[in-house]
């Protein structure tokens, strides 16, 4: 057993690197470029009840040390992807692990698409993204805890499978969300979604998204994410993936030092595909140099100087 | 269409080849070996810093070589091919490709190309190819201005073919817009790759003269590899279709074209 | 009348282009490098009732595209701010205005620092700093529209003065905060302060930060700060100060399309003291090139395909 | 101390010295001709990107000429410096100086410099301009290991002193730590630059043999002029105190050293 492999939610986790929702598509896109197995697993794109046409483009941009994006969660929605993409997962993803990222309107439509999912193979949990609008509220789940709330004790009444909550990082504090989480029934939490954005071309005066607002990431939000990721560990007792902005087993390494168990890999992949097996390797590297033999022994393990 | 590569290519020359444009020729045999016409690559320069282009850009593969070399055509446009025109020779830089569906040509079918910009880049690689499978080739090649011409005589030494030059002032070649002279080209299979509204009037034209045409779209993008649904464009059906690997070469039958 | 010369709060702003908060200390010590007077104007370093000591090292770092800091505030309070810096302000800032950036801990301490202020010579008006601990509430007053009221309220009863409210980017809707201090009779606001970030030294496991959280700014957050300052200005009437990761010209205008009267830099001028002048001819030239006679042309000029 | 200038300097000059550790010349006129000995520059590489070093990095002036360039000591640490170093003639950084207050010293006075590792830039400033003013110097120089070591004959090239050199593991010069050696040197004033931990023992060693410290303190900075409080060091009156204008160089009794 190697000094990267961890259980959690009853299951072996071999590396704690996963791709992020939304950058490897539902994994076949990037097989040929990236060994899946290898990694702790993937995180596919979301998957909505209906279809999703999308938003009009342009849907990305580059923005500095980062980048936006308004997909507008363009998907096949759950029919085909359980006919036609669960399948490929199923047969291919042998040691890595499978989340299913879920968006829906109504807590109704999230509980929907699990319980659609729930009997088929090829995939360990769910990762439920809460950063989309909610047609009651209006609001967005993620920054409504009420929503919050309502939305999880569904899913969780509809599914044993690990159920993971992707929190909204635009929240004054990010404890109150990760609490709800845990009291309505979630195994673990995300952190974080990407960030809002707006991007403007003064010189045609207009959006550079075509849906006006996008979600920014990659390295310019780094530390907003690891302090968000630090304050929900210190909020809850659940194992959290740490995400946001990691190109690096160093970067990746603040946010297990943070309290993350796990983290996903999401911009960076687009600029280099090899990253997220260089980050595998890069935290075995820190961890043969600092002689520890578990990685569970650093998550969480940052030392606040007079805190102890 | 064969599996693309992640490669760290060493650049073995960058020239410029006229204002704001230059010739970057890198060292990637397993790109150069398998790339088709209309075929791109993304290039970057990696993770180890977060200055722009921090995501890759696309750009058409412009040429390949036996030796494993292949050429792009590049235009300085903003901060991202603004820094890649500071590549020399030694440098490394971070190549994923080949990537997408190229040009499609018929042997016994005349090609006309027509280019606006460094929208010239795919021609520099199809109309020799095309020859070689015993098609007949122009190019019709337009530029705002004389400063941003491509060497015609280059152009002829790369491609066999020699261009028909316009420019918008006249300063070189004859002047005029570049799709003005698509009238004369009846009976043959058309090929565009340019900035999006001189593509709108050549689909125009197309359609009334009732030509064949296959253009090269350019859509902002993120993977390159059909993963991040960044690059789509509006298909006939109004769906969004994606332009790195459902183009970036489409049939204009294949595309809404309405504005 | 140049073409960049509008008139808000009843004066004559000659450049949109200002000096943000914390960067510029008390004008004093960048006088030398950046010609003041050519400039909008300067906002102060923050002012308290009291001096504050500050936090312990390393109070800054680079992040990716950017930086976080955690000064804690130091600053020589009211006292000394009046008697030996305001001074230097009155006779040296002629034609560029100055906004004194107030802190408090609770609302009276706020009051009482403007209090302390309203009658001497040599500023204009106060930015008011709500990015700051409430010790009555607990949470930031920029995080709950409660607080916020009541402490725009309180303090604009102690001064006629331009008022112009600072808000905190970590929250779901910033629209109700902007609309909060309107009704409680704030004359402006300024969008954003910096993100809660977290650093982490991997090697050492600790902060990189004495006081372990800091705030980030720079580029990295311009496109949060653009949205940010779109959505504020679509709420209210108030006239903006548009702040967050501005380096150039074209930075600077696309918070002013969004609907920033005015600009503040901050993080870029410690990369390059003549950033701000240069942003100032900058968008001098944008307006010559796009044949823009008054900046008040460009304001919330932003056009949205579809939204007529 | 003079007014600080912000100029665009013209790399004349960047040469390895030693393991990850370079010597960068600059055309800097205006610094040259005002710098004194302990105080240094803020160096960056202007707004374009965004990458590493964003913020500028601080300097000590390790000399300078009367053809107005100056030199830097510079050691690759992390992404900054990593970056820096790649700067080659003709290049453009951004300088601000010159900042800080320096070193302070009497004529009649010897001066003992000791410096760990690339704690001796300022010191190849300050020896020769003590020495011109009459002063005896000497230079003890400490680093790790041999491949780290600033070659001593440059050293007393510079500054006109042959240094004493110590490495921990004895692979250059003499084994063992600079401080140690500082016992040898009573009646004279010391003037220490290097990491924290070092400057902390030296300043017990002169608190116990009763001798004047000047150091030279190390701490992040944001603006390197006093504007931003990023740079404080803990006074001897228990305030935070900026090393950007109240240093880098203070008297040992300035500072609280406790730990
Ligand atoms: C399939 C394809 C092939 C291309 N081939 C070539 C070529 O051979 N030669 C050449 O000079 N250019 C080519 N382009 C255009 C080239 O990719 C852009 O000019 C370049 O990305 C601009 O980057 P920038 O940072 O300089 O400009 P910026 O405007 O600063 O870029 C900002 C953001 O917009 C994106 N972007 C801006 N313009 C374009 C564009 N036209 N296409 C795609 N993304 C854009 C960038 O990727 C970046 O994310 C091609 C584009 C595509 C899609
Ligand atoms: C007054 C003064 C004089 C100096 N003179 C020299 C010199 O002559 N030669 C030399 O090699 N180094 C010198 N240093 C140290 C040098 O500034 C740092 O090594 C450099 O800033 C590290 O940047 P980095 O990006 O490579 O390292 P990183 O650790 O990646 O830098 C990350 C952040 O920490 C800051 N930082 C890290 N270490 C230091 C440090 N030791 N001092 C200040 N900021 C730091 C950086 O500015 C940056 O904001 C001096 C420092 C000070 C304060
Ligand atoms: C193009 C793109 C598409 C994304 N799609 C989704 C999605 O469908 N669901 C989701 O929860 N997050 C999505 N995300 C957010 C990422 O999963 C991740 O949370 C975020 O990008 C921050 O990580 P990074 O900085 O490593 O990219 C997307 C991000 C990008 C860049
Ligand atoms: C070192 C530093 C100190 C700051 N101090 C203050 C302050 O005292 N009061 C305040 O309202 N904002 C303060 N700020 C925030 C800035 O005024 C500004 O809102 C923020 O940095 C975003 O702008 P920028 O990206 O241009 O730096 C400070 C920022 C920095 C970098
Ligand atoms: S660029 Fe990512 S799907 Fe086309
Ligand atoms: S570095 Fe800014 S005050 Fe010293």
């Amino acid at each position: 057993m190697g000094r990267l492999t961890q259980r959690l939610w009853g299951a072996e986790f071999h590396s704690p690197v996963f791709l992020a929702s939304g950058t490897c598509g539902y994994g076949e896109e990037v097989a040929e470029l990236i060994p899946l197995n290898d990694l702790g697993g993937i995180v596919t794109k979301a998957v909505s009840l209906e279809p999703r046409p999308g938003n009009p483009p342009h849907r990305v941009a580059e923005t500095p040390g980062g980048m936006i994006n308004a997909i507008g969660l363009q998907n096949v929605g759950l029919e085909r992807f359980r006919d036609e993409k669960l399948p490929w997962l199923r047969e291919n993803l042998t040691r890595a692990h499978v989340f299913i990222n879920v968006v829906g309107r109504t807590a109704e439509e999230f509980g929907a698409v699990v319980a659609g999912l729930d009997d088929a193979d090829g995939f360990l949990g769910y990762e439920i993204n809460v950063s989309c609008p909610n047609v009651r509220g209006g609001t967005l789940f993620g920054t409504d805890p009420e929503a919050l709330s309502e939305l999880v004790r569904r899913v969780r009444g509809t599914t044993e499978r690990p159920l993971i909550v992707k929190l909204t990082p635009n929240v004054p504090d990010i404890g109150i969300f990760a609490r709800v989480c845990e009291e309505a029934g979630a195994d673990g939490l995300s952190t974080i979604n990407t960030f809002p954005g707006m991007l403007i071309d003064v010189e045609a005066r207009r959006p550079v998204i075509g849906n006006v607002t996008g979600g920014v990431s990659g390295p310019a939000i780094l530390p907003m994410g690891v302090l968000l990721t630090w304050q929900a560990a210190q909020a809850v007792d659940l194992p959290i993936f740490g995400i946001g902005g990691i190109r690096s087993a160093s970067d990746a390494l603040q946010y297990i030092l943070a309290g993350a168990s796990l983290v996903q890999v999401g911009t960076a992949l687009f600029v280099d595909p090899d990253v997220a097996l260089d980050i595998h390797h890069g935290i075995e590297d820190y961890m043969e140099r600092h002689d520890v033999n578990q990685l569970t022994d650093l998550i969480g393990a940052l030392e606040i100087p007079g805190h102890e | 269409m064969s599996a693309p590569c992640r490669l760290l290519a060493r650049v073995t020359s960058n020239r410029r080849t006229a204002a704001d444009t230059f010739w970057l020729e890198l060292d990637a045999p397993a790109i150069a070996a398998t790339a088709e016409p209309g075929q791109f690559v993304m290039l970057g320069l990696g993770l180890d810093d977060v200055a722009a282009p921090f995501l890759p850009r696309p750009f058409s593969v412009g040429w390949r070589d036996e030796a494993g070399r292949i050429g792009l055509l590049i235009r300085q446009f903003g901060p991202g091919t603004h820094r890649l025109a500071s590549l020399s020779p030694g440098d490394e830089a971070l190549l994923l490709g080949p990537l997408g569906r190229g040009f499609r040509w018929e042997q016994d079918q005349p090609l006309v190309c027509v280019a606006g910009g460094v929208g010239l880049a795919p021609f520099l690689f199809l109309a020799p190819e095309a020859r070689r499978s015993g098609s007949k080739v122009s190019i019709l090649y337009g530029e705002q201005t004389a400063d941003r011409v491509f060497d015609p005589y280059l152009i002829e030494e790369l491609t066999g073919v020699r261009p028909d030059v316009y420019t918008d002032d006249g300063t070189a070649g004859k002047a005029g817009r570049v799709v003005d002279a698509v009238d004369r080209t009846a009976g043959s299979n058309l090929y565009g790759c340019g900035p999006t509204p001189m593509l709108r009037a050549l689909e125009r034209r197309a359609r009334e003269a009732n030509l064949p045409l296959q253009v090269s779209v350019e859509e902002h993008m993120g993977c390159g590899i059909g993963t991040c649904q960044g690059c789509v464009v509006r298909s006939s059906s109004g769906e969004w279709i994606k332009s790195c690997t459902d183009g970036p070469v489409f049939d204009r039958e294949e595309l809404a074209w309405a504005d």
